[in-house]
């Protein structure tokens, strides 16, 4: 059973992501980026992250992927890339080499150390029937506990962000000296 | 009187303080007259030096007067010294001697040249500097002198600077000098790391005691030899002397004649006793060069047409003379032979100098002839020196030559016959000479219209400024040779006064053939000087036979051209060549480490393309690099 | 089951907090009152980010002053370190708010475009820094490096009227989200090795407390990995390749906040991952922080040598200048070195050096913040002497010439590399040096040699006028009197250890 | 002035003060700023004259010692001190600023120009008088940024060039001396006890191991060699001479140069004998190179001014020659040589200076026939040229002489090579001489304007000074050799070169030599 | 087959192998895409399979901080969005059809 929900997700999160790399069309490829996001939040579920699984979808597919296309529709965007032609010289062998010797750096150092990767911690809490609120309540307390201070930092992040819509959105002033 | 010594250099000096503070008010002749009085008086107190130390007895003719510390460093103990012995004395008393006589001289060959207060300026530096050399007590103060008078030198030769030829010739003077210097300091070097010392006494004393090895002593004697090739002109360093008559004639008589030149003779004869205990040979390779310029000079004196020339030959080769008795151990016979030499050369030049002030300025002797009548005491003078050059006896030059090949047949035939051939050439040549200038017929007629400018074209007399130096000079080369006479023991009045300073480095021939010979030798002397003189009336007075006069002979035998033609050709392309390394090899590297990093500058700017894709390729082969190291180290 | 788990939250340290608490409260009075109130005063907006980072500055004095006979502490779950070094740094970084918020000012001013915002980024990109170099914790100090980023990236990006300015923010932002998720994966992976995020707990587990074996490869790819995300925010070679195009076409201000802060921050973060958390594992990362140095140094010098704008020359030697505090980083992975101060030291005396020179080229760069071609510069001794003059001095201080704070710094950093034995990279650092000093000499050749090509009036802003005189006086006191300076770096010290 | 009166800090700072004054200046009083400058450095020469004159000649440590702490984190400490090897180098640098600020003027700016020079006058006595490794750095470092002013301000066409080629070359070498002073504070702290700069205390209490040494050595030596300039790293020098302008030129081959090769004596020597003892070889070779070298390309030269230049490479050549035969004559000669250079080279780019003011050409296929038209200044050139040269009884011959005499007891085959070098002294000179100042001078040089009162005056100084040191060394000498010897005696008992002894032959009185 | 689908468990390595396979799909197309609006989301790809990694080694080490990052990293990705597509927004306002080719103004 959970071999086949491996292989199942693992197609939908490559399928994606393959398609977010060659799809021409932006709006295709932000779809194929959902396809990804949920295939990942199926394996969050595979492994007790039932809270994470949620707020994968809420927020990657929901709000996020959203506001990908919600800006290619407002620009108008959506045009085809033309992925036939590359002007830069070589630069797709070279990223293929990069990118497959990325994996196979890391891979090679997962496989050549899986067996000592043990446990440390005090277990993650899985989800049962009794308890269907395990997973968030752990998190919670970690959260809250000893990470409090980076949750609170993270209030900084949003407003670095609203602060950036601002900036960037803000109508321009009529600069008189400026060009 | 001894103590009184520093007086001789100092008067000159200040003889030359004075005219370059005041030689423009000074003016012609008052420069001249001063400086004359300045040398004149430092003969006088040099014949008083001279009194006091023949009143002593040999061993004390010895007085060294410190005037203060000159290089003063570790062991090294350099004194501004001199010292009054017999040997400086003797070359002092001819140096202010001779030296006064041509100040006086040059007063009127100088008269009207508009650096007339300059000329005795430098006159007056040279004498100083001569007899610092002459005086010093160490090789250093003599070193000072020696490139003091190295320099006047250059000052006289390119006296007329204007004149590219006189400018040219100083250099050369001075540079070929330089090659003689370089030996004498490695002398220096070498007899301070052997001896640890440089004054003469304590060198002297090392080396009579043994405490020199003769392989040291060698080494010494070889460079000090070098030294006196480049001064005194020998072979193969002589090639600046002919140049040097580029100079106004009185310098010619004074420097490159009666003194300056000599100054390797001295030098050897100051440090005999290094030379006595170097291996033979050393001794044999001086005679040898010695006899060999001899011999070389006289040859090209045979074809020259300068009348400078041929008395510069001349000097060369009767340097040359001096040579081979240093190297035959007869220093006694090279010091006697370089005083005649200093009266009848320096007789012979003033009166060159006289004939060509006397023919406005003219030098080739083709164009002379019979001007004794015109100019009787200049005639009449030159004669003299001639017949003391030729070595007629009783001249003082027949005296001073006899002994010299005496000695060298002592110490060997080959080398004698070589003076031999050299003393027939000298009898040959000289008398040419006098015939081309003095007899025969007047050919200064023919060229009169290119002298016409100068107005009166008619050689004259010189003026009694001139003459009577002339006068003076003739005197002392007929009696010259009174100093040593091979008569007996006892009439070697020269030897007798220079005891104390070569008796033991001086080589004995009492017991040799030559010496029980010795009058077989002084007839067959006399037979060759005569037949010189015959065969040259008989070719140049009498036209019995043709004129033999080579063309390679008057080029010197194309040795001074050979030698410009290597410095001036692959000499010159390879200091070129040098140059060219530097701006391009060396120079070129350094640039070119600039241009690398441009270029290098300009091949990594291509990576900041401005593309953002490229930029992230170039994070992620840097990410994977650096990844695939830290896998390696993890899996390894 | 625990339903009534009660939730052991840590004590909030609020006094240790006030430097971020402060530069908080600045952010927020902007962004609140700015929109409110719409007319403030002439410069109101910088007075206000200078009071808050002012108390920033000094809480954190009081607070080294307290340190001075204890090293720190770590507070907040151990997730924020306040010792010596963070102290240090975070001074370092309110400096360099107060100077960009001068230097900001004057370009607002200028392009009368003065409002709030600009402000409120330095302030919350301040705040990032300041998180950064306090950071325990891998994900704390993430958060601080995406807040510090993406405050940077606007500000990058935020003069609209000029492409450049929009190409850098875009260009930066792409290529530092790229640069990101490195760092996130070599977080993973280290957490997946040490099964901790905390560097102090990580620094533990490796020395032997936890038990990890066989982790090696998944663990040294990991610190790989932090190593590119963080090579690639202090600009060091290979992963430099934004910083010349971010920082030419930035606004002025800008490029020098994150020239400074920036790197502060960065390197702060770097400094503390390697030598508190990896410290065991230096004979892995020494070498290749090594080759980065060498590589960063000639890079920056080399690429140096042809450029042609004053701006993009000022960047390719701050890739220089990092590749010389990763000479002392390199210093800092000996036993006994003290590089971790020596590279505090350069950092600080880089930030006043870099502040002064982008000051000046605010200064020439016109009313389009474009005018920084090295012709512009031209005669600028004839025209402004003064100028020319500070100009000279933060030229020839980068260069290392002596009597310069400059050559403190690098003296430092070269002194902690040969302690460390580390002599090839000191030479070659100091030969990079010499050939990146041809830079400064062009600048100086352009500034005082050359004839003007304009010999318009040059008026500078009195802000501007400020930071160029704070920065030349202080280059030259600490060139003269190093050890004020060093006094205070010597005791850098990072606090669980 | 009072015995506890810092005057080695104020040699140091008030050229400094004069410099801070005349950029304070406004631009409105020109006269001025040349008062100020002229007083600054007249007192500084007038303080320095005062130092040789209280020197204590037998003394060979060091005096006047001013030491305060300065980084007391590195152990570096503000140690300035002067001795028989520094003594005459700071004098030099004494005379020969107010010389060139009275003597030669700027053509435009006089206020910057004054202003660098005086500023330049500090670091070159700071490089002279620190006993501290670091102090000794800054001011090494320092004097770059003058002098490329300089050069790259009042110099001729390619003087932009020039500087920048002097500034980084020279900083190149420095990069390497930086390295090695660094490493040898720390290496040396192992047998100190604790971190310390201090040159007296490294040499004295530290030793390095051979190969450690070593390579301390070479670093160091790299640095001066580009400075002194040895061959193969030369070619900055002439660039940076020919473009420099004229008061540049006299310090730059004054002073500047001496930098490298007093730090042979005084970093190299000192701090690494064993090192400096197994490098001799090498140093030796480069510097007969050089000797030949230079004098060789000088030959060849078209520029009068380079072939200055060049013979500066070949006279250096013969100081480096003197340091590393490591004698007590051959590092007095190098000593002496070193203020020798300074006056004669410095006074032969004044003369040609002036010859460029004249006719605004340095090539010598342009010049002609000076000597007849203004023989005074004919004859100035030719005592400095002869000095040069090495005619004894000038200046220039005691050194170079006490330099190959010492040599060549410990490196003989190097010194019957360098002492060729003296032909071909001659031959660059004299051929330079001829073809300027020899033949009948062409239109262009006939208005050629004879030497001005100032001029002479100045050329004066010099001349006096050529042939005082020439003729009466022994004050320069005994002043020097007590410090030397100490350095030798220091070199020996720290390596195992053995300086070579004399034989004493005590030179029999001559009358008893009559005996034998 | 379905004896195999019993036996072979996927590890936490095959996700971590996944992840690690999705991050380099991710590097290769912020390489290979111009539209910066694709390459951002290859940005989230590599978030995405660093989560994924995060989460995999969380239970493989039985340690809940790794969920706990994976919270704030959405945080983070959705605050890297809003700021992103805010500059892409004003830059393409401009110029309607962009790559980011087009954007190589500075350079050398």
């Amino acid at each position: 059973m959970e071999l086949f929900v491996f292989v199942v997700a693992a197609a939908m999160v490559l399928g994606g992501a393959l398609g977010v790399v060659t799809r021409s069309n932006p709006v295709h490829a932000a779809m194929s980026l959902v396809l990804t996001l949920f295939g990942i939040a199926v394996m969050f579920v595979s492994h007790n992250a039932h809270f994470l699984a949620a707020v994968q979808v809420i927020v990657y597919a929901g709000a996020i992927v959203v506001l990908f296309l919600f800006v290619i529709m407002l620009l108008g965007v959506d045009k085809a890339e033309d992925l036939s032609v590359e002007p830069i010289t070589n630069q797709r062998p070279l990223a293929a080499i990069i990118g497959v010797g990325i994996s196979a750096i890391v891979i090679a150092a997962i496989v050549s150390s899986r067996a000592g990767l043990g446990a440390s911690g005090e277990g993650v809490d899985k989800t049962t029937l009794e308890s269907p609120d395990a997973n968030i309540r752990q998190l919670a307390r970690v959260i809250f506990s000893d990470n409090v201070f980076a949750f609170e930092l993270t209030s900084v992040l949003l407003l670095v962000a609203v602060i950036g819509t601002v900036v960037m959105a803000r109508k321009t002033k009529a600069v008189g000296t400026g060009k | 009187m001894s103590d009184l010594v520093w007086l001789i250099p100092a008067l000159p000096l200040g003889g030359f303080l004075l005219i370059l503070l005041f030689g423009r008010i000074l003016g012609e002749p008052r420069a001249g007259i001063l400086a004359t009085a300045m040398t004149a008086s430092s003969f006088v107190v040099t014949v008083g030096v001279y009194l006091d130390l023949l009143s002593r007895t040999a061993e004390e003719r010895h007085h060294v007067i410190t005037l203060f510390s000159w290089l003063p460093v570790g062991t090294l103990h350099i004194d501004m010294a001199l010292l009054a012995d017999p040997l400086s004395i003797t070359m002092a008393l001819f140096v202010t001697g001779i030296g006064s006589l041509i100040h006086l001289y040059s007063i009127g060959y100088m008269h009207g040249d508009p650096k007339f207060s300059k000329f005795f300026l430098y006159l007056n530096l040279f004498v100083f500097s001569m007899l610092m050399l002459v005086l010093g007590e160490n090789l250093l103060v003599t070193f000072l002198g020696w490139e003091g008078v190295g320099a006047c030198s250059y000052f006289l030769i390119s006296f007329w600077h204007t004149r590219d030829s006189a400018a040219t010739a100083g250099k050369k003077a001075f540079v070929t000098n330089r090659v003689g210097d370089w030996g004498m300091m490695v002398a220096m070097f070498l007899a301070f790391s052997a001896v640890g010392t440089l004054s003469y006494e304590g060198i002297n004393a090392a080396a009579d005691g043994g405490k020199i090895a003769a392989v040291t002593a060698t080494g010494i004697a070889m460079m000090l030899f070098v030294g006196a090739c480049g001064k005194s002109a020998q072979l193969p360093l002589y090639i600046w002397l002919p140049d040097a008559m580029e100079g106004p004639t009185p310098v010619s008589a004074l420097i490159h004649a009666a003194t300056m030149v000599t100054s390797g003779v001295f030098l050897l004869t100051r440090m005999a006793p290094v030379l006595h205990a170097s291996y033979p040979w050393a001794g044999d390779v001086i005679a040898t060069v010695g006899a060999l310029t001899a011999l070389f000079a006289a040859t090209i004196a045979v074809a020259q047409t300068d009348i400078k020339k041929v008395l510069a030959y001349s000097t060369v080769s009767q340097l040359g003379f001096m040579f081979l008795a240093i190297g035959s151990g007869a220093y006694v016979a090279a010091i006697f032979h370089m005083v005649t030499h200093a009266f009848f050369k320096a007789l012979l030049f003033l009166g060159s100098g006289s004939v060509i002030h006397g023919m406005h300025h003219e030098q080739d002797m083709r164009k002379m002839g019979a001007l004794r009548k015109l100019m009787p005491i200049t005639g009449f003078t030159f004669i003299i020196g001639w017949l003391a050059i030729a070595g007629i006896p009783p001249f003082a030059g027949f005296w001073s030559k006899d002994e010299v090949l005496l000695y060298a047949f002592a110490n060997n035939r080959l080398l004698w016959l070589m003076g031999v051939v050299t003393a027939l050439l000298t009898a040959y040549y000289m008398t040419r000479q006098v015939i081309m200038v003095f007899f025969g017929e007047a050919r200064w007629n023919d060229h009169a219209e290119e002298n016409g400018a100068h107005g009166d074209h008619t050689p004259h007399e010189s003026p009694w400024t001139m003459v009577t130096p002339l006068v003076v000079l003739a005197g002392l080369s007929i009696v010259g040779g009174a100093m040593q006479l091979p008569f007996s023991k006892s009439t070697h009045f020269l030897e007798h006064w220079l005891e104390p300073v070569v008796h033991h480095s001086e080589v004995s021939i009492a017991d040799t053939w030559a010496y029980s010979n010795k009058w077989l030798l002084l007839v067959v002397a006399i037979l060759i000087a005569v037949s010189g003189v015959v065969a040259s009336i008989a070719v140049y007075a009498k036209g019995k036979f043709k004129i033999i006069e080579p063309k390679i002979l008057a080029d010197a035998w194309r040795y001074d051209s050979a030698v410009s033609a290597i410095v001036g050709g692959p000499g010159r392309a390879a200091f070129g060549g040098v140059a060219a390394f530097d701006a391009k090899i060396v120079d070129g590297a350094v640039n070119g480490i600039g241009t690398e990093v441009r270029a290098a500058s300009g091949l990594l700017r291509k990576v900041q393309s401005g593309l953002v894709r490229s930029y992230a390729f170039v994070i992620g082969l840097g990410a994977v690099v650096l990844l695939a190291w830290f896998l390696l180290r993890g899996i390894l | 089951m625990v339903f009534a788990a009660t939730l052991d939250g840590p004590s909030i340290p609020w006094v240790e907090l006030i430097p971020i608490l402060s530069l908080l409260a600045g952010t927020c009075f902007l962004l609140l009152v700015g929109s409110l109130v719409p007319t403030w005063p002439r410069r109101g907006y910088a007075w206000v980010t200078g009071i808050s980072t002012t108390i920033a500055i000094v809480a954190n004095a009081v607070k080294w002053n307290n340190l001075y006979y204890n090293k720190g502490e770590t507070f907040f779950a151990d997730v924020i370190a306040i010792d010596r070094f963070s102290v240090l740094a975070s001074i370092t970084i309110c400096l360099a708010v107060i100077f960009g918020a001068l230097m900001m000012s004057a370009y607002l001013v200028r392009m009368n475009a003065d409002g709030p915002e600009m402000y409120a980024l330095l302030l919350t990109s301040a705040i990032g820094a300041l998180v950064m170099v306090a950071a325990n914790e891998l994900i704390v100090l993430f958060l601080g490096l995406e807040i510090l980023s993406l405050s940077l990236y606007l500000l990058a990006a935020s003069n609209r009227d000029r492409e450049q300015s929009q190409e850098s923010g875009l260009k930066y932002f792409i290529l530092g989200g790229f640069s990101s998720a490195f760092f996130l994966y070599g977080v993973a992976l280290i957490f997946g090795s040490t099964g901790s995020t905390k560097i102090s707990e990580i620094g533990e587990a490796l020395s032997g407390n936890i038990s990890i074996a066989n982790t090696d490869a998944i663990l040294l790819v990991g610190i790989g990995m932090l190593l590119v995300g963080l090579g690639f925010k202090v600009s060091a070679a290979p992963f430099h390749v934004w910083t010349p195009d971010v920082y030419e076409g930035a606004p002025t201000p800008v490029t020098a906040f994150m020239a400074s802060v920036g790197k502060v921050a960065a390197f702060a973060a770097l400094i503390r991952i390697l030598a508190v958390g990896l410290e065991q594992r230096v004979d892995d990362w020494r070498p290749v922080v090594w080759a980065l140095a060498i590589l960063t140094v000639f890079t920056g010098s080399i690429l140096a040598v042809v450029q042609t704008n004053v701006k993009r020359m000022l960047a390719y030697s701050s890739i220089s200048h990092a590749g010389f505090i990763l000479v002392g980083v390199e210093a800092a992975g000996h036993v006994g070195s003290d590089g971790v101060a020596t590279s505090m030291n350069y950092l600080a005396i880089y930030t006043v050096l870099v502040m002064g020179s982008f000051a000046i080229v605010l200064a020439l760069s016109g009313n389009t913040d474009g005018e920084t071609n090295l012709s512009d510069f031209k005669g600028l001794a004839k025209r402004r002497p003064a100028l020319a003059l500070a100009f000279t001095v933060l030229l020839f201080a980068q260069a290392g010439v002596p009597l310069t704070a400059g050559f403190v710094s690098k003296f430092a950093v070269i002194k902690s590399s040969v302690e460390a034995n580390s002599y090839v990279l000191a030479i070659a650092a100091m030969v990079a040096a010499v050939i990146g000093a041809y830079l400064y000499l062009r600048i100086a050749v352009s500034m005082w040699l050359e004839e003007p090509a304009s010999d318009s009036e040059i008026s500078v802003d009195p802000a501007v006028v400020i930071v160029i005189a704070i920065s030349v006086a202080a280059t030259l006191i600490v060139g003269f009197f190093p050890e004020l300076l060093l006094h205070a770096t010597r005791l850098a010290r990072f606090a669980p250890l | 002035m009072h015995a506890s009166f810092p005057i080695l800090s104020a040699l140091i700072l008030l050229p400094i003060l004069g410099a801070v004054l005349i950029t304070i200046v406004s631009n409105k009083y020109l006269e001025l700023v040349k008062v100020i400058a002229m007083v600054f450095s007249v007192g500084v020469g007038g303080m320095s004259i005062w130092l040789l004159a209280s020197f204590k000649s037998a003394d060979s440590g060091f005096q006047y010692v001013s030491q305060h702490d300065w980084v007391t984190s590195w152990g570096i400490s503000w140690h300035l001190g002067v001795d028989g090897v520094s003594l005459f180098l700071v004098v030099l640098t004494g005379i020969l600023f107010p010389l060139v600020i009275l003597g030669v003027d700027p053509h435009h700016d006089h206020k910057r120009y004054l202003a660098w020079l005086l500023l330049l006058e500090a670091g070159v006595m700071g490089s002279f008088l620190s006993l501290d490794l670091f102090l000794f750095f800054i001011f090494f470092e320092i004097v770059l940024v003058p002098m490329y002013f300089l050069i790259g301000g009042w110099g001729y066409d390619k003087r932009v060039y020039a500087a920048t080629k002097f500034f980084l070359y020279t900083m190149l070498g420095s990069a390497f001396m930086l390295v090695g002073i660094i490493a040898t504070a720390v290496l040396a702290r192992r047998d100190i006890g604790y971190l310390t700069f201090d040159l007296v205390t490294i040499a004295e209490q530290a030793s390095f191991a051979t190969n450690t040494g070593r390579w301390l050595f070479v670093s160091f030596a790299i640095a001066f060699a580009v400075k002194v300039p040895i061959f193969p790293l030369h070619t900055w020098l002439p660039d940076a001479h020919t473009q420099a302008p004229t008061g540049g030129s006299v310090i730059l081959a004054g002073v500047l140069l001496k930098m490298g090769t007093y730090g042979f004596l005084r970093f190299g020597l000192y701090l690494f004998p064993a090192a400096a003892v197994w490098a001799k070889p090498v140093l030796l070779t480069l510097a007969v190179i050089g000797i030949i070298y230079g004098a060789i390309a000088a030959t060849m030269q078209t520029d009068l001014k380079r072939l200055v230049a060049y013979s500066s490479v070949a006279h250096l050549g013969f100081i480096v020659l003197g340091i590393f035969a490591i004698t007590s004559q051959s590092l007095t000669g190098s000593v002496m040589q070193m203020v020798n250079h300074g006056i004669s080279t410095g006074a032969l780019f004044l003369l040609v200076g002036m010859i460029y003011e004249r006719r605004h050409t340095r090539e010598i296929a342009e010049l002609r026939g000076i000597q007849s038209v203004a023989p005074i200044f004919s004859a100035a050139f030719m005592i400095v040229m002869l000095s040069s040269i090495g005619v004894p009884g000038l200046n220039g011959f005691a050194g170079e002489f006490l330099i190959l005499i010492g040599s060549f007891q410990s490196a003989r085959w190097w010194t019957i090579v360098a002492a060729t070098g003296v032909i071909l002294a001659a031959l660059y000179l004299l051929w330079a001489y001829q073809r300027v100042f020899h033949g009948e001078p062409d239109e262009a040089n006939s208005t050629f304007a004879e030497m001005t009162l100032r001029e002479g005056a100045l050329i004066m100084v010099f001349i006096g000074l050529i042939g005082f040191t020439g003729v009466y060394p022994k004050p320069m000498l005994e002043r020097i050799e007590p410090s030397v010897d100490k350095l030798v005696e220091h070199v020996v008992s720290h390596s195992d070169y053995k300086a070579p002894t004399t034989p004493k032959i005590v030179a029999e009185p001559h009358g008893e030599k009559a005996g034998e | 087959m379905s004896f195999m689908l019993s036996v072979v468990q996927p590890t936490s390595t095959w996700y971590l192998v996944l992840s690690a396979v999705l991050f380099g799909i991710g590097t290769i197309g912020v390489m290979v895409r111009r539209n910066p609006l694709i390459m951002f989301m290859c940005i989230e790809l590599m978030l995405n399979a660093v989560n994924l990694s995060f989460v995999a080694l969380s239970s493989q080490i039985a340690n809940i901080d790794g969920q706990v990052v994976v919270f704030f990293v959405l945080v983070v990705a959705a605050a890297e969005v809003v700021v992103g597509l805010g500059i892409i927004v004003s830059i393409m306002r401009r110029r309607t059809s962009l790559t980011v080719d087009d954007m190589s103004g500075l350079k050398g």
